[in-house]
């Protein structure tokens, strides 16, 4: 039970994770495919964010100084991390939609199939 | 000018309160944030009467105290409805002519309204709110007018 | 000039004369004269080496080492000797030929023809002076490579499709097989060298060194043994002067003389007499000398003729290198010269047969030795030099052959080469008998009139034919000069 | 709870074939990823996640349909070679969670290794209270460094896409009218006319 | 002085070129900077690589903050060799870019597209160097963006649907990069790469672990285009612009490659590697399927830039055949093949995109004739064509050596056999490019076409002499190649 | 007291995410968008309150300042299918060809 | 003794606006259309927001804290109507038909307009 | 969309706030959560907002594009600078703590300068994207 309760939370991210790759690998709309990713990625911020938490911590930005009283902090360093492959993550929405655009104005589609079927034609 | 001014005024007591640090560095953040602020808003012209109405300054409150009452009380109507013991819904739509003179005073009439629950003001064109009602009681509210004319009390008092 | 030196000159010259030749492409006769200047000079320079050869020199040199243990250097022994003599002296002859061929055929892209050519013969030269198997797979490559042209001259659809078999076929062996052979040899041996007695005794066990033997002696594909003999016959696509160089000066016989320098410098006789691989290839030769017999029999093209019976006769070589006897190996490498002048004499003539009367196939010959007397002369000189009928060169080497299955009781193949010598002049000779005393029908019984090849190609078919016979004189020196291959030091 | 929500949203933007309705869905999914760092003591994973949600991806999402299309076509292929990707990478993922750290643990390696120092001499060595700003400014600055090269790749990617070559004949007549035109609140009907005709022709011409 | 912040300055310099080519606003000058800065960072990688073989690994701790609290780059005689392909190729690309650019992007777009090429360039060096886990990540992620924008400035309109496809495989790639990453810090507490090393050992049977090692694997698998993981690539690198296709082609999937080295071999260890997971009989199969699969697709592509795309997947496939026999022969083959790939896809590539200055298409039936009409480049194409064959001399043959050398070493001829059986596929497709160049007419409905101008000849013929010279001399490459080899296993310093 | 206002808040919240989930129009998503937003800001600052830490507040900041941002992004984008259009063409009439993308009374596909 | 009421005032302000958000919100699930729906809503974003806010305010003080949420509480007072009225708008634009009483009619089906 | 009066009003109203907000969240990223990122992005909202009511070209000539891509270089220019001014202040790469004569004071403008870089191109970036799409539209 204990082990239940200590990891069932990284299991429901692991149901997200595999929901956003679901929608990536198998949906052929370019931009589901992007919202996928974004999930598929949204995910893992969880996993690293849960790993950094400490049960009774708080937030890392230290009160007073160093007093006395010893305050319990969650880890920082994965709020690091993450806000950076946060920042990643957005940069490739960014991208991936401007391809998606140009997609839309070279084929008039968004749909994997139908851009497939146009390529395939000389 | 004077609205830069205020709008300066505002933004420093805003940035006090915000930082809650007075140290000389962070205060001098703060004046170089507001100038920034001021400029850029200056820049994209969005600094004047309508942004910033100095000139309804010490109406307000009073209109708001009101407003605060009504808006309980629209309150307290539409969560019976809600809960099925008030009147039921009987969504009306009705158009309300503003008495205020200037555009200002017909959008805060026209926010007044959507605040309060159970109204919603859809559109403001040509001087006419159309406005989305929950219950024909609160239609039958807003037609007598009294929120009109707290608004317009309020922009003729400046 | 010192040794060292001369032979990497000799492997440069050929390169600068294709620098030249490509340089005067526009104007043709300084072409030709580059050349046949090339030519002669590599020729005499080859020559010059020979008698420090025949002295017990060896000059070596390494010229630069790749990987530790695996270098590109050079040495000349008596096989490669022999091999570099023919293939420079050849050329000179070719190159006559090809002008009278070329020109009088209204050959295009000569310039190129005349590049590849060069380079081919500068690595043949290599080939025959590659000091380690390592040296000499890159030159055998660069062979192919640049023969390749030479075979796709036409630029046909069919020239292309043949050229696609050789270099296919080429390549497929050379690098699935030999290579890798090469690269495990050198895993094992720790060294490519050729040396006398071999490398790769006590080196792996007898499985690895059969594996590595079929592995070589299938992947040195120029050498033609079956299955692998396709290439050859898809090849009689080129221009006659090519399959001459092909057949006669390069290509083969840089894949018979690799066979021979495996046997003898990688393996050594001592290892390979315990292999049972070996009883395998001569059993794989034997089959590729009456085989492709049988097959040139049935071939109405001449070329495709001579081609299946080049194939037969490099099984000759593979044979007699493999019977691991002293004559026979020497047999071998006297076969090479011997074979070559045969075979380009029989080529000489079927070009000149092809520029002069435009015919092709043996049955359009009937008559023809009346109007081409001196070419169809040279043809019977060459057919039967290849028989191995004396006064010529051939009978030496099948002798000493037949002598070497002889003197090892494998009887089985004294009558493998006596048969396929039936069977050479049941497929050499018809067209001879049919060119002289066959009459076209339709003819109206007056003499026909003397049409010969271009006094060019008619110089270098007499060249090689009086060779062929010349080497029937001159073998005890060729003997001598080979003799130090078989012995083993210690 | 929360984590449910998560859930149920992930779902419903999977199965959803209305893109825009999937926008407005993902909306709701950022402020539960928000609510959820700020619960899980990130505040500026959530501030970022808030920044990010409410300031820039729903409308830059709204933007790419309202250049593209907002509905989902049904896809024609069977799903099942994804289907077992899906689950065989699920798998193993569940499969790695087992011998994880249980959640929360402040015995865990992470919290055990490295973060602690940030958490002592953090503030002493850098003079800042905020731990999380300490450490991506200048502990691992470099990691920030190259995350400012992504945004501004992303930036310049964007440009190069998208951007349309400004004709120069063009813009100062455009702007010069446009600052005529904001300077008063209002604007008159024939000057609407004029800016209107300006800008369609300007826009072919691009 | 400054010799102590070179590894630093590997990265600082082309970094800050990026944002500087923004603000110069003009082509000419964004191109003047990637020369110079390109040639900088091969200057500065030269000597890195010189350090490192002279007195061991460098460490270079950035913002002064010790490892395992600050990001530290480790330059060691591995990614110092690394470094010298990426560098070395950029130097040899960028002047290669000036009229190829012009051609083939719209004059507005160039300052922006040397910015792209800088980060791209930036971002390859960055993850070489770096000796922390995550900042690999993001070094990765800097430079699969600039790709993606590189990519998708190719004018057929395939370029765009190649740059997204590319998009979302690579960002699945790196997200379970970011997995395994992540995976592997829930264990250990660190991300310094040195630091994981030491941490591992205590944790090394745990399923997360293994969890975390394939993760990192299948994420780095993708990026490198491993098959069954190369889809994106050929679409990619046969729609990019010609200056991309050669940058790209002969770095990217060279940087991931090593990425992979990296981890599989200094991070979980050898051992790791070899007893916990089926590794090793994993990458052989798929290597060797790879090889055959995209080799024979490859003969199949009357795109030429398709077809040689198909072919760097069979090549990674030899590179990652050599990593499968965890031993030193191999490691060798498989390091030095990254670098003679990079020669020869370099040279094959620059080719092309010379032809495509002049023809405007790489399709197989535009370039009849071309043997006569552009003989230097074809030419070129030719012994670059035989590089990737192997003939000896060339740099291929090198590698396939090495290869089968450490096949026949773990006494796996057959292995051996297949190699070079693979290599037959390779003649096939190059032999119908050189077939058609040299053995069919021009077509007659097209302008006459002229030999390529300098600018792009002379790149092209640097690498294609690149590809003879170290052919020849490989005590630079096969030297470090194996220093490199026995640092991975733990062998050497 | 802070934990039960925090449990009911997300009672509010989920009773949102099932309008959202729902339907049936766009607009009743975007509706539960913008309840989901408030009750977020109202959830953070109590969460704040709750774990003593009022840092937390300028999230809630955040997303009062800015949350409508998006609200007027999703009228843009109806109203003129771009966001880039200028105000003054506004009194342009928008062409009145229906278009299937904010089609209401879709249900989620199955 | 103050500070004691304070605290009750902000518990009770705290308890009633809970249950005015969890009414709004069921409101939002109950009401027939989506005009109707915006006015639970609202509900949920006035009262709701307010008490809470307001419940906090108290158990801060005068602190900054308060001052902060007073700044929330403003903005949220701002641009939620405001939200609510471009919603509103641009579902009447789009062309989502308000469920009356008078004819009753079920109009949801109406297409919105996108030029 | 001047002529949707009330947002219009309510959007003059909160662009100067928003703008001082991100500026806060800008410079107390040290003491609370936010920083450079956070403070870019709030910023680059306000200007989406501004575009979004008011328009692109009145949006443009608050912020001509060419002005926009000028910052987008110079954060990323201004945080490489600092590590390059503490490589020439003879420190290592980034090492703040030789900045200032103090190694605390050194850190604290090393991490001030280097989130005002990050906040300068993320604003940038995010006004650069969303113009860019904006733009495309019309
Ligand atoms: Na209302
Ligand atoms: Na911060």
């Amino acid at each position: 039970m204990d082990f239940f309760l200590g990891h069932y939370n990284y299991w429901i991210f692991i149901f997200l994770m595999m929901l956003g790759f679901y929608v990536v690998v198998a949906r052929g709309n370019l931009v589901k495919k992007i919202i996928g990713l974004n999930i598929f990625q949204a995910s893992v911020f969880l996993l690293y964010i849960s790993i950094g938490k400490v049960l009774g911590g708080t937030a890392p930005i230290i009160i007073d100084g160093y007093g006395t009283d010893p305050v319990i902090y969650s880890n920082p360093l994965p709020h690091v991390l993450i806000l950076t492959a946060i920042v990643v993550g957005v940069a490739t929405t960014a991208l991936g939609l401007s391809l998606v655009v140009r997609i839309n104005e070279a084929y008039g589609t968004i749909e994997e199939d139908e851009i497939s079927e146009m390529d395939r034609e000389p | 000018m004077l609205h830069a001014i205020s709008l300066s005024a505002v933004l420093f007591g805003t940035w006090l309160l915000l930082s809650g640090y007075f140290t000389t560095l962070l205060i001098s953040f703060g004046i170089l944030s507001l100038a920034i602020a001021v400029g850029i808003a200056l820049r994209m012209d969005v600094v004047d009467h309508e942004s910033h109405p100095v000139h309804l300054t010490w109406q307000i409150p009073a209109y708001w105290v009101w407003l605060l009452i009504e808006i309980i009380k629209a309150n307290i109507d539409v969560t019976k409805t809600i809960l099925g013991i008030g009147d039921p819904a009987t969504p009306t739509v009705i158009n309300v002519k503003p008495s205020q003179r200037t555009e200002l005073g017909q959008v805060i009439y026209a926010n007044s309204i959507t605040l309060t629950p159970g109204t919603i003001s859809v559109e403001l064109e040509d001087g006419e709110i159309m406005v989305h009602a929950l219950t024909k009681g609160s239609a039958d509210d807003l037609a007598t007018g009294a929120m009109d004319q707290r608004v317009t009390r309020m922009e003729g008092g400046a | 000039m010192t040794g060292e030196l001369a032979m990497i000159v000799a492997i440069l010259v050929p390169l600068a004369g294709a620098g030249l030749i490509a340089a005067s492409h526009r104007h043709p006769n300084q072409r030709e004269a580059a050349t046949l200047v090339t030519a002669s000079a590599l020729f005499i320079l080859v020559l010059s080496l020979l008698l420090p050869v025949m002295e017990g020199e060896r000059p070596a040199t390494t010229l630069w080492q790749i990987l530790p243990g695996l270098s590109i250097a050079l040495e000349i022994e008596p096989l490669g000797m022999v091999f570099a003599l023919v293939a420079s002296f050849l050329w000179i002859v070719t190159s006559v030929y090809s002008i009278g061929y070329m020109r009088g055929h209204h050959e295009e892209n000569q310039t190129r023809f005349y590049v590849c050519f060069a380079v081919a013969i500068s690595s043949a030269i290599g080939v025959a002076f590659s000091a380690n198997m390592f040296t000499l797979f890159i030159f055998y490559e660069v062979l192919t490579l640049s023969t390749y042209p030479l075979v796709t001259h036409h630029g046909t659809d069919e020239a292309r499709r043949g050229g696609r078999t050789y270099l296919g076929l080429l390549l497929l062996t050379s690098i699935a097989f030999q290579l890798l052979a090469i690269v495990w040899t050198w895993s094992v041996a720790g060294t490519l060298d050729f040396s006398a007695g071999g490398i790769l005794a006590e080196k792996a066990s007898p499985v690895v060194l059969g594996v590595l033997f079929v592995l070589y002696m299938f992947g040195i594909g120029k050498a033609a043994l079956m299955p692998f003999h396709r290439w050859l016959p898809a090849a009689m696509v080129a221009p006659t002067p090519v399959s001459a160089l092909l057949h006669a000066v390069a290509v083969v016989k840089a894949g018979v003389f690799t066979v021979v320098k495996v046997t003898v410098y990688i393996f050594g006789a001592d290892l390979l007499a315990g292999l049972e691989a070996r009883q395998l290839i001569l059993f794989v030769a034997s089959f590729t000398i009456i085989g492709a017999s049988l097959v040139a029999m049935r071939q109405d093209n001449l070329k495709r003729r001579l081609a299946y019976s080049t194939v037969s006769q490099l099984s000759y070589v593979v044979l007699g290198a493999l019977l691991i006897t002293d004559s026979s190996i020497i047999g071998s490498g006297i076969h090479i010269a011997m074979h070559a002048f045969g075979k380009i004499t029989l080529f000489f003539c079927a070009g000149a047969i092809l520029v002069a009367a435009h015919k092709t196939n043996i049955s359009e010959m009937d008559g023809l030795g009346w109007t081409m007397p001196v070419t169809m002369l040279a043809f019977l000189i060459g057919a039967l030099s290849i028989i191995g009928l004396p006064p010529l060169g051939g009978s030496w080497s099948k002798y000493l052959m037949i002598l070497g299955a002889a003197q090892s009781e494998q009887y089985i193949f004294v009558v493998v080469l006596m048969v396929s010598t039936l069977l050479n002049i049941a497929y050499l000779i018809p067209p001879v008998v049919r060119s002289f005393f066959v009459l076209p029908g339709n003819t109206s019984g007056a003499r026909p009139q003397i049409n010969e090849a271009p006094a060019a190609c008619l110089a270098a078919i007499c060249v090689t034919a009086a060779g062929s016979i010349a080497l029937f004189f001159f073998v005890d020196s060729l003997y001598a000069l080979l003799e130090p291959i078989v012995m083993v030091p210690g | 709870m929360l984590l449910a929500f998560l859930a149920i949203i992930s779902l419903a933007i999977m199965r959803l074939r209305n893109l825009f309705g999937v926008v407005m869905l993902g909306g709701i999914y950022s402020l539960l990823m928000a609510s959820i760092f700020v619960i899980l003591d990130a505040v500026d994973v959530a501030f970022t996640e808030a920044a990010v949600g409410a300031g820039i991806s729903t409308i830059l999402m709204l933007g790419t349909l309202a250049l593209t299309t907002s509905r989902e076509k049904i896809p024609m292929h069977t799903p099942l070679l994804p289907l077992v990707v899906t689950f065989v990478t699920g798998a193993m993922l569940v499969y790695g969670t087992w011998d994880m750290p249980a959640f929360g643990s402040a015995e865990a390696p992470p919290n055990q290794h490295v973060a602690p120092y940030y958490l002592e001499q953090g503030m002493v060595e850098t003079g800042v209270p905020n731990i999380v700003t300490a450490v991506l400014a200048s502990y691992r600055g470099y990691d920030t460094l190259g995350e400012l090269a992504v945004i501004f790749t992303a930036g310049i990617g964007v440009l190069l896409l998208l951007g349309r070559r400004r004709d120069p004949a063009r813009v100062p007549a455009k702007s010069e009218f446009a600052s005529k035109n904001s300077a008063g609140g209002t604007e008159t009907t024939s000057a609407t006319e004029e800016n209107k005709s300006c800008s369609s022709s300007g826009g072919t011409a691009a | 002085m400054i010799a102590a912040h070179y590894p630093a300055l590997q990265i600082a310099l082309p970094l800050i070129a990026a944002p500087l080519c923004v603000l110069l606003r003009r082509g000419t000058w964004a191109w003047l900077v990637t020369v110079a800065v390109s040639w900088t960072a091969l200057y500065v990688s030269v000597q890195l690589l010189l350090q490192v073989l002279a007195s061991g690994p460098i460490s270079y701790e950035l913002g002064g903050w010790a490892a395992p609290w600050g990001i530290e780059y480790r330059v060691d005689s591995v990614n110092a060799f690394v470094l010298l392909i990426v560098s070395g190729i950029s130097a040899i690309s960028a002047p290669y870019a000036y009229k190829s650019v012009i051609h083939e992007i719209p004059e507005h777009q160039h300052y922006l597209f040397y910015s792209a090429y800088l980060l791209c360039l930036t971002g390859l060096l960055g993850i070489v160097i770096t000796g922390d886990a995550f900042n690999v990540f993001v070094f990765l992620e800097i430079s699969s963006l600039s790709s993606y924008v590189l990519i998708s400035l190719g004018k057929d309109r395939k370029a765009v649907t190649a740059a997204y496809q590319y998009l979302v495989m690579g960002t699945i790639g790196a997200t379970f990069f970011l997995i395994g990453v992540g995976l592997i810090y829930a264990m250990t507490g660190t991300l310094n790469m040195a630091d994981i090393a030491n941490r591992i050992d205590q944790v090394q049977n745990t399923r997360t672990v293994l969890a975390a090692f394939a993760f990192i694997t299948v994420g780095l698998g993708l990026k490198l285009a491993l098959f069954p993981l190369h889809l994106w690539l050929p679409n990619a690198y046969a729609y990019a612009p010609s200056v991309v296709t050669v940058f790209l082609a002969a770095t990217a999937t060279k940087v991931a490659i090593y990425t992979m080295l990296r981890f599989v071999f200094t991070l979980f260890g050898t051992d790791f590697a070899l007893d916990v997971t089926l590794l090793a009989e994993f990458l052989m199969a798929l290597a060797l399927v790879g090889v055959f699969a995209a080799s024979i697709t490859a003969i199949f592509q009357n795109n030429i830039k398709r077809m040689l795309a198909y072919s760097s997947v069979a090549q990674v496939g030899y590179m990652m055949l050599g990593v499968s026999f965890f031993s030193v022969t191999g490691l060798t083959g498989g390091i030095v093949h990254l670098f003679n790939h990079a020669m020869m896809k370099g040279a094959l590539f620059m080719a092309l995109g010379a032809i495509f200055f002049r023809v405007g298409s790489v399709h197989i039936d535009r370039i009849r004739g071309l043997g006569k009409q552009m003989p230097f480049t074809m030419f070129a194409f030719v012994i670059g064509g035989l590089s990737l064959i192997g003939i000896p001399l060339t740099v291929g043959f090198i590698s396939k050596w090495y290869l089968i050398l450490a096949a026949l070493e773990r006494g796996w001829w057959p292995i051996a056999g297949l190699v070079l059986l693979s290599s037959l596929l390779a003649i096939v497709y190059v032999w119908r490019v050189v077939e058609v160049a040299y053995f069919r007419d021009p077509p007659t409905n097209h302008p006459k076409v002229t030999e390529a101008p300098l600018s792009l000849l002379v790149p092209t013929w640097i690498l294609v002499l690149a590809n003879i010279y170290f052919g020849v001399d490989t005590t630079l490459t096969v030297g470090v190649a194996d220093t490199a080899a026995k640092v991975l296993l733990g062998l050497g310093q | 007291m802070l934990a039960f206002v925090t449990i009911a808040i997300l009672l509010t919240m989920a009773l949102a995410l099932i309008r959202a989930l729902r339907g049936p129009t766009v607009f009743d998503r975007i509706l539960a968008v913008s309840m989901v937003s408030t009750k977020t800001t109202l959830l953070i600052a109590v969460v704040g309150f709750l774990f003593g830490r009022p840092d937390f507040l300028d999230i809630a900041l955040l997303y009062a300042l800015i949350n409508f941002v998006g609200a007027i992004a999703v009228l843009k984008f109806y109203k003129y299918g771009s966001l880039g259009l200028a105000s003054h063409l506004e009194s342009v009439p928008a062409p009145p060809e229906p278009q299937d993308s904010g089609s209401s009374t879709e249900k989620p596909a199955s | 003794m103050i500070d004691g009421i304070v605290e009750y005032l902000a518990f009770g302000m705290l308890g009633v606006g809970a249950v005015f958000a969890v009414i709004g919100g069921i409101g939002v699930l109950k009401f027939p259309d989506f005009y109707t729906r915006l006015h639970a809503a609202s509900v949920t974003d006035t009262m709701g927001a307010w008490l809470i806010l307001g419940g906090l305010m108290c158990l801060a003080g005068w602190t900054l804290v308060s001052a902060k949420l007073a700044m929330i509480l403003f903005f949220l007072f701002m641009t939620g109507p405001t939200a609510t009225h471009a919603l509103a708008k641009t579902a009447w634009y789009a062309g989502v038909k308000p469920l009356t009483t008078d004819p009753p009619e079920e109009s949801e089906g109406a297409p919105p307009s996108k030029p | 969309m001047r002529h949707h009066v009330i947002l219009r009003v309510v959007a003059k109203l909160s662009i100067p706030f928003i703008f001082l907000f991100a500026l806060y969240v800008q410079f107390h990223g040290d003491f609370g959560p936010g920083g450079g990122f956070q403070a870019g992005v709030i910023f680059g909202a306000a200007f989406i907002l501004y575009a979004l009511i008011f328009g692109l070209d009145n949006a443009l000539k608050v912020a001509p594009i060419n002005v926009v891509i000028f910052f987008i270089a110079a954060g990323l220019l201004l945080f490489a600078g600092v590590g390059v001014a503490a490589l020439l202040y003879g420190g290592k790469f980034l090492d703040y703590g030789v900045l200032a004569s103090d190694f605390v004071a050194g850190q604290h403008l090393g991490i001030l300068l280097v989130e005002l870089g990050v906040g300068i191109t993320v604003a940038a970036v995010m006004i650069a994207v969303f113009f860019t799409f904006a733009d495309r539209g019309r």
